[in-house]
């Protein structure tokens, strides 16, 4: 399975932390983003998450490499999700391990930040009265 | 030249489509095609922002646009929430 | 399952995350800590935890409630295994959900280095040629 | 009065028991138990450093040891890695 991955299934933590486990790393930190119930107050009935998806999966990779350069040793895997979501599901999951913990709770903060500036990837939240594309208007 | 730009999320809704083919004359600068587009589909002035990106990289407003690229629009990405 | 837990089984990131999942909590953040193959250089076979159980648990929960307290809305979860663990495996898993990530990431940092800190549990590293309890010495 | 103490890791290998009864006249406070318990084994001293807790709390230096009461020695906790 690939470190980086865009896919219309369910994303596995388990499997994610799976593949950045190294015995020389001692600590994993992970992130894992969800479909909130409501935006200000105002019931989310669903998301739909789109990918331009050669261009995510290389941000997605660039961050990675990043990780990597910035944090000599570490291992990192990142899979986003996209397609229709019910709240509470996960969109997105950053597993980094590192030597030690300080490092790999840095560094997947790092990524989720960096992810959610760069990579091409757009959200609509859906509400029992209407839609909205999120962040697109000022 | 024509152009070939694909349209994402809030940018495809206004455009009405997923890809969008442009008549241009050569060369055209990010800026400029920026401004034929918004003169074209006003409703993209309504954005926050957006961005283009140049075959999958993101593109500053001086690069120039050239036949065969591939354009895309990039409106701002999915933001705040968690 | 309890969410604060002290146990000899094998830790399961999918049921801890599943246990501070909440669809008004967009952001979880998880940190494991597993056993690292090596220390100062030398090479570690396995690893011994031990517990003082009753105020191993009242302290986790300690932390928890705090927690709890220091970020408002946040859910958590504290599991740490004790026994005779191989290199790779995992040692201890928390998990911590909040509205937004950047609490998530702090009110985990902060559970993971207070346990270190406060809670009761050994740890003895088993080499090929000998053996050590961990920060016993000077 | 009698003490229970319960010994766990480097302190437990150093006493050679995980369970300890110390005849104790009242009342103590926890230094100076530490103290007497360091005469008996000579060995504690060579901890960078241990608490000791009283009814699963850990306790101060002058917190009073009473009958009955459950007491834990706490040599350093699991510490740096990962």
């Amino acid at each position: 399975m690939s470190l980086i991955k865009i896919t219309d299934a369910t994303l596995n933590a388990n499997e994610i932390i799976a593949q950045v486990l190294r015995d020389d790393l001692g600590g994993i930190d992970i992130f894992i983003g969800t479909v909130r119930n409501q935006t200000k107050g105002k019931k989310v009935v669903r998301l739909e998450y789109e990918a331009y998806r050669p261009m995510a999966l290389s941000e997605m990779n660039k961050i990675a490499n990043q990780v990597r350069e910035k944090w000599p040793q570490s291992s990192i895997a990142i899979h986003h999700r996209i397609g229709i979501l019910n709240t509470g599901e996960a969109v997105v999951v950053i597993a980094v391990a590192t030597p030690h913990r300080q490092q790999a709770f840095e560094a997947c903060k790092y990524a989720i930040d960096t992810l959610k500036e760069t990579v091409p990837i757009w959200k609509k939240e859906v509400f029992d009265d209407g839609e909205v594309w999120v962040a697109a208007h000022p | 030249m024509k152009l070939e730009i694909l349209l994402f999320g809030i940018a495809r809704e206004i455009v009405g489509s997923s890809k969008l083919q442009l008549e241009q004359e050569e060369p055209v600068d990010v800026k400029s095609f920026k401004q034929v587009l918004q003169r074209r589909y006003p409703k993209m002035n309504h954005l926050s922002y957006y961005k283009v990106a140049i075959n999958q990289e993101f593109a500053e407003d001086d690069q120039l646009i050239k036949e065969g690229d591939e354009i895309a629009l990039i409106p701002p990405v999915s933001g705040g929430a968690f």
